[in-house]
């Protein structure tokens, strides 16, 4: 395998006495698709926290592109190519489907101090706010209020979102939530598109979904790694029976 | 906004009215709310007394008064004299408490040749180079308040005193005025903000610096509170107050009562002076109002009866402003204070009375003449007035 | 608003003097000068607060810088607009910068308590500054000096530099907000832990905004010192922070006229109801508290309201 | 500097810090639990104020009046609670800064309108003169027993907050107004409850300062900005950042105003010391507050984690 494009060392975390991640390690390569799955309060979400820059760790470091970014703000990682998405919705619920997008494309396309050309002029911007909109299932949606889109539609423009700034890895964390069955195959679609073009460390509940995209599985039980390697691996895999998928069959 | 434009639109006529020629019009700001409210409220009774003795005629034209609340605040002041003055086209504007909201209005009533007559406070400023035949003062020099009780100090050998005044113009005028006749030592120098109501901080720095005598410069409401916690904090007994007489006046007598008692107190009037205009305004003022008057409501009964004599004597023809001006400023009038005339900067050149503050025959708590501490006296900057 | 609403307001206004000088209400062209000041003042600070969701409680304060620059300027004896009013902008913009750098750190009611206390700051210094006027403050001897034979003494041609200031800023404000940058701020209002996560830096954006907004009110402070031909601490109060606030969620906040409208509504609110009766304050209060309660959008959001119902 | 000026400074301090507790005590709860900024907090305590005054004039007892005052309080308070302040719980911050503020015009004209610009309210005959404390230091017997009411009122509400009910279910909303709800606490009749009680502490400030300071219109809003510097130093919805925060603020603005002057004199001209020393004075529990918060953004005992 090839140099990874993230690296976390012995990451960890803790909220007042409560450990949250306790020293992870973890590795994903460029375009590699790599699953994270545990148990609800296991740490997942903190770790894409950490990992996104939104919480700084109490310890450990973590490595992007060959750099430390460790003590890196979240734009900053952003501007590296590292993105992520949210298990709860998070859009500009007062903009368009087709704005939301634009600003995305703007995070990236040159200085936002520019304070007398209007935005609508600018055709750049939504030429590929429109492309990355029909990417995801969202064509002919432009003009709608995010707050108003469906929940499958809004849970797509999440990930849109964070795929609109052209990242060379994405966080995606638990993007499938709350989706109905079709909504969940165009997205798994969408994501097994990526392969090979964007490294995505992927957070997610239905296992199906995880079996079908993963290359490589880690699985994440208080706050600790107990295990990595491809889907057979981690399905014959013992402790992650007991701690896990003993309760929770794969269907 | 449309539905703006016409509430500005309906309220346009309502306030441009004709111009009538044939009456004087008087815009009076004062401070008629807050703490310091008494004052204003005092000036503007006094005033209004000298009108309707006259008939509710200045001179003998009809008197329009058209009256206004500064709140204290110098912006708002200065509304209400732009109001006044663009649009109401006063002749006179008068009524001012504080010198701050006079120095904030004057320069504005005066470049429109509108005559500012000041019933209170008169800035330091107005009575030397920057003296202008547009601004009188029917009260008192800022600073002579503060010289006669410098005098009084010093003639009463008091060696260590303590100095305490807003820190505002008023206050530093008083500082300078003090320091002019007071020959001991200065042991303690304190400003407090304008308007401040607790000085138990104060209060220990007096107690620790003890002091003969402690002259204290605080008008109206701040001037309630400090002699109250003055007299709480149990340091009467040991350190003779001082105050001038609007800082020991009948508006704070009904504040504080009996702990006034022996306090001394410098004032140009005094509510026993035993003249003729004097007894009849003493007397009407306690008919009209049903309670005694103080210095502020003598001074604005006085800034009355000067207007009406200036007007009288012009015959009415205020339209002439030079000719108005040498009448007001010849003060051809009986003044409650007795002696009174203008110096060459258009303030006052008075006496200033020592008064004890005791309780007269009917058990009322008064200030009572004690004797005369400057006579005749002007002030200390009417040489760099260059006004003829 | 409708297209042409804004140039019939403008045409409306540039004609005012035309009708009011020959009736001699030149009370009234002051006080419309007055109140496009203090639009100007509302409108700055609705780029903040309304476009950019910062609620600052000390907005005065760059208000009273602009003004204080003028005035000290004056006392020190340069009269001239073209060097006084631009530092006034430029000063109100540090002063703004360096605030917003600190402020920004906190959230929320934090927020607005820590501008507030800036703000007092500033006012406490100006009030302990003797040398110009201290508590009493300070009068101007003459306004600013613009040249080309224009004299600003004249009500007339100062309503007009007014009128002529406040459109241009209100057209710039028109297209900041439709550029990138409004955009950003916009967006930053809406999610701003969002906007950091797909890449921008929000408190740079915020910070640049914050003090625009500062810079925007120091010019309001440079007219507001020529107009009242005077300065006093007053300026940069607490309560005059929270005049501007109410202006600007009165008229509506993120509505490009809202500022315009608060001003004008709450100026001859006062003018009209203090005419009636001393109890002026009453009825002022009765109004803001329905709009409030019926109108939550302010009046902008009103008029627009029934246009699309 | 003598033992006994920094004591009489001290008390002036604990004094001022205790008054400013009760009314910060209650913002803070309404702040913390309804997510409510109120501005209209400084005219409850004018009104207690007003209250207390016209009761001492009706029954002649200064305690009487000031019970009497304070259970009028807090009667306008949950009026005013039920009438307006309700709909404004689920609203945004600026709106209820426009409807509190609508609310002090409103109350300031409603008083004037009533009782005038001002009353008279002395203290009890009992207390007007001073008591000799240590040897050379007679200080107000009034102001003393101001700190007495604080400090019991203090002890009162701690007790109240961590012994009783209706305290345990305001600590949880103040911390977390999901969990009150989901306890099942009827969050509206509660929500009435801290609003009165909020009134009553502002009117047991209003009239024992009454008698210090002075009754009238406007009262309340210069103290008002001073609570929130205080609730906002000590952390909102915290009732120990309350009193410490109050005691901080009291402290330092009382020391700062009594000894900045002299401080500044060692190192300026004496009138430039004195022109400095009151604006920095004035200025120094603001630097307080920006400091705590540069260090601390959401003060000192924050009250959600």
């Amino acid at each position: 395998m090839a140099e990874a494009l993230l690296r976390v060392e012995r990451v960890a975390k803790h909220f007042g006495g409560v450990v949250a991640v306790d020293a992870v390690s973890l590795e994903v390569a460029a375009g590699e698709i790599h699953a994270l799955i545990g148990p609800n309060g296991a740490g997942k979400t903190t770790l894409v926290h950490l990992l996104s820059g939104a919480l700084a760790p109490d310890a450990g470091r973590v490595l992007f592109a060959g750099a430390d970014v460790t003590a890196r703000a979240l734009h900053e990682r952003v501007g590296l190519g590292l993105a992520r998405s949210y298990q709860v919705t998070s859009l500009f619920r007062g903009f368009t489907a087709l704005d939301n997008m634009a600003l995305a494309v703007q995070a990236r396309s040159g200085s936002s101090l520019r304070f007398w050309t209007p935005v609508a002029s600018e055709r750049a911007l939504f030429d590929e706010a429109r492309a990355v909109l029909g990417e995801i299932g969202l064509a002919g949606r432009e003009r709608v209020h995010a707050g108003q889109l469906a929940h499958g539609e809004q849970r797509a423009l999440e990930v849109g979102l964070a795929l609109a700034t052209r990242p060379k890895l994405l966080l995606l964390d638990e993007p499938m939530a709350g989706m109905g069955p079709d909504e969940s195959e165009r997205l798994i679609a969408l994501v097994d598109g990526l392969r090979a073009r964007v490294g995505v460390l992927l957070i997610e509940h239905d296992m199906d979904a995880v079996f079908r995209l993963a290359d490589r599985i880690s699985v994440l039980v208080n706050g600790r790694v107990i295990a990595t390697g491809g889907p057979e691996e981690i399905r014959a895999n013992a402790e992650v029976k007991r701690a896990y998928l003993g309760e929770e069959q794969p269907a | 906004m449309r539905r703006t434009a016409l509430a500005l639109a309906a309220a346009l006529p309502l306030a441009f009215a004709a111009q009538a020629a044939d009456k004087v019009k008087v815009g009076f700001i004062s401070t008629l709310s807050g703490p310091n409210a008494a004052i204003g409220v005092d000036i503007r009774d006094g005033f209004n007394l000298a009108v309707k003795l006259a008939g509710g005629k200045l001179g003998g034209l009809p008197a329009e008064v058209i009256v206004a609340d500064d709140q204290l605040n110098p912006d708002v002041a200065k509304q209400n004299a732009d109001r006044m003055v663009k649009r109401d086209r006063v002749d006179f504007v008068t009524g001012t408490v504080f010198s701050n909201v006079v120095l904030a209005i004057a320069p504005q009533v005066i470049e429109s040749k509108t005559f500012f007559i000041g019933p209170n406070a008169g800035p330091a400023q107005y009575t030397g180079a920057q003296c202008n035949p547009y601004f009188f003062s029917s009260s008192w020099p800022s600073e002579a308040y503060s010289e006669a009780a410098g005098q009084y100090v010093t003639q009463r050998g008091f060696k260590s005193v303590v100095f305490l005044a807003p820190n505002y113009q008023g206050g530093k005028d008083a500082a300078n005025g003090f320091k002019r006749y007071f020959k001991g030592k200065l042991a303690e120098e304190m400003y407090t903000k304008l308007g401040q109501l607790d000085y138990a901080a104060e209060l220990a720095q007096i107690r620790a610096a003890k002091p003969d005598a402690l002259y204290v410069f605080l008008p109206g409401g701040m001037g309630v509170n400090f002699i109250k916690q003055f007299v709480a904090s149990g340091m009467s007994k040991d350190i003779q107050l001082v105050v001038p007489l609007w800082g020991s006046d009948q508006d704070i007598i009904r504040a504080v009562g009996d702990p006034m008692l022996g306090l001394f107190s410098l004032g140009h009037w005094t509510i026993d002076l035993d003249n003729a205009a004097n007894r009849k305004f003493v007397a009407e003022f306690e008919k009209a109002y049903k309670r005694l008057p103080t210095g502020y409501a003598a001074s604005g009964y006085d800034t009355g009866l000067l207007l009406d004599a200036a007007i009288r004597k012009v015959k009415g023809k205020i339209e002439d402003k030079e000719a108005l001006r040498a009448a007001i400023k010849s003060a051809d009038f009986k003044s409650v204070r007795g002696d009174f005339k203008f110096g060459a900067n258009q303030f006052p050149v008075q006496n200033y009375y020592l008064q004890a503050i005791t309780k007269n025959a009917d058990g009322r708590i008064v200030h009572k003449t004690v004797g005369t501490v400057l006579t005749a006296r002007g002030d200390a900057y009417v040489q760099d007035c260059k006004m003829k | 608003m409708r297209r042409w609403l804004p140039f019939a307001v403008l045409a409306a206004a540039a004609a005012f003097p035309l009708v009011a000088r020959p009736l001699g209400w030149d009370f009234y062209i002051g006080f419309a000068s007055r109140i496009m000041i203090y639009a100007l003042a509302a409108s700055s600070l609705n780029l903040v607060l309304g476009y950019g969701g910062m609620v600052s409680f000390g907005h005065a304060a760059f208000v009273g810088a602009g003004a204080y620059t003028v005035a000290v300027l004056m006392a020190e004896g340069v009269a001239s607009a073209w060097v006084a009013w631009p530092l006034a902008v430029a000063l109100a913009g540090a002063l703004a910068a360096a605030i917003g750098a600190v402020c920004l750190r906190t959230r929320g009611v934090y927020f607005i308590m820590i501008t507030l206390a800036f703000a007092q700051m500033i006012y406490y210094i100006a009030v302990g500054m003797r040398a110009y006027g201290g508590e009493e403050g300070l009068n101007l001897p003459t306004r600013s000096q613009l040249g080309f034979g224009l004299d600003l003494k004249d009500d007339v041609t100062f309503y007009y530099l007014v009128l002529a200031i406040l459109a241009a800023a209100l057209y710039a404000l028109r297209r900041t907000v439709g550029a990138r940058f409004g955009r950003v701020i916009e967006a930053i209002r809406e999610n701003e832990t969002r906007m950091d996560a797909i890449g921008f830096p929000t408190y740079r954006y915020k910070l640049v905004c914050f003090a625009l907004g500062g810079a925007l009110a120091g010019l309001a402070g440079a007219l507001l010192a020529n107009q009242n031909s005077y300065v006093n601490p007053n300026l940069l109060y607490w309560t005059q922070s929270g005049t501007l606030m109410i202006m600007v969620i009165l008229g509506g906040v993120g509505y490009l006229y809202g500022g315009v409208l608060g001003a004008v509504a709450l100026l001859v609110l006062e003018e009209v109801v203090s005419g009636y009766t001393i109890h002026w304050q009453l009825g002022v209060g009765a109004v803001m508290l329905a709009i409030v309660l019926f109108a939550p959008r302010g009046l902008a959001g009103l008029a627009q309201g029934r246009r699309d119902g | 500097m003598s033992g006994i000026l920094l004591l009489e400074q001290s008390l002036n301090g604990l004094q001022f810090g205790l008054m400013l507790f009760l009314l910060a005590a209650g913002l803070t709860l309404v702040f913390g639990i309804m997510d409510m900024i109120n501005l209209a907090h400084g005219s409850l305590y004018m009104v207690g104020a007003f209250l207390a005054a016209t009761f001492v004039d009706l029954t002649g007892s200064f305690w009487l009046a000031v019970a009497l005052a304070l259970a009028g309080t807090a009667l306008v308070g949950m009026a005013l609670e039920v009438s307006v302040l309700r709909r404004l719980y689920a609203r945004d911050h600026l709106s209820q800064v426009l409807a509190t503020f609508a609310l002090i015009l409103v109350a300031n004209e409603t008083v004037r309108i009533v009782w005038g610009p001002q009353l008279p309210l002395a203290a009890p005959p009992a207390l007007a003169g001073p008591v000799e404390i240590v040897p050379g230091l007679q200080y107000s017997s009034y102001r003393l027993v101001i700190i007495a009411v604080g400090l019991a009122v203090a002890a009162a509400l701690y007790f109240a907050i961590a012994r009783t009910r209706v305290g345990m279910l305001v600590r949880a909303g103040a911390s977390n107004r999901e969990m009150a709800v989901a306890m099942g606490v009827n969050i509206k009749r509660l929500f009435t409850i801290v609003f009165g009680c909020a009134a009553a502490l502002c009117a047991v400030a209003g009239a024992m300062l009454g008698p210090i300071l002075a009754v009238q219109v406007g009262m309340g809003e210069n103290i008002l900005i001073l609570a929130f510097v205080v609730i906002v130093i000590g952390g909102i919805g915290s009732i120990r950042g309350a009193l410490v925060g109050a005691l901080l603020v009291g402290v330092v603005d009382t020391m700062g105003r009594a000894f900045l002057p002299h401080l500044l004199r060692q190192f300026l001209r004496a009138d430039l010391a004195g022109a400095l020393g009151p604006a920095l004075a004035s200025i120094l529990i603001y630097v307080l507050m920006a400091a705590i918060l540069f260090w601390k953004p959401q003060g000192l005992f924050p009250a959600r984690g």
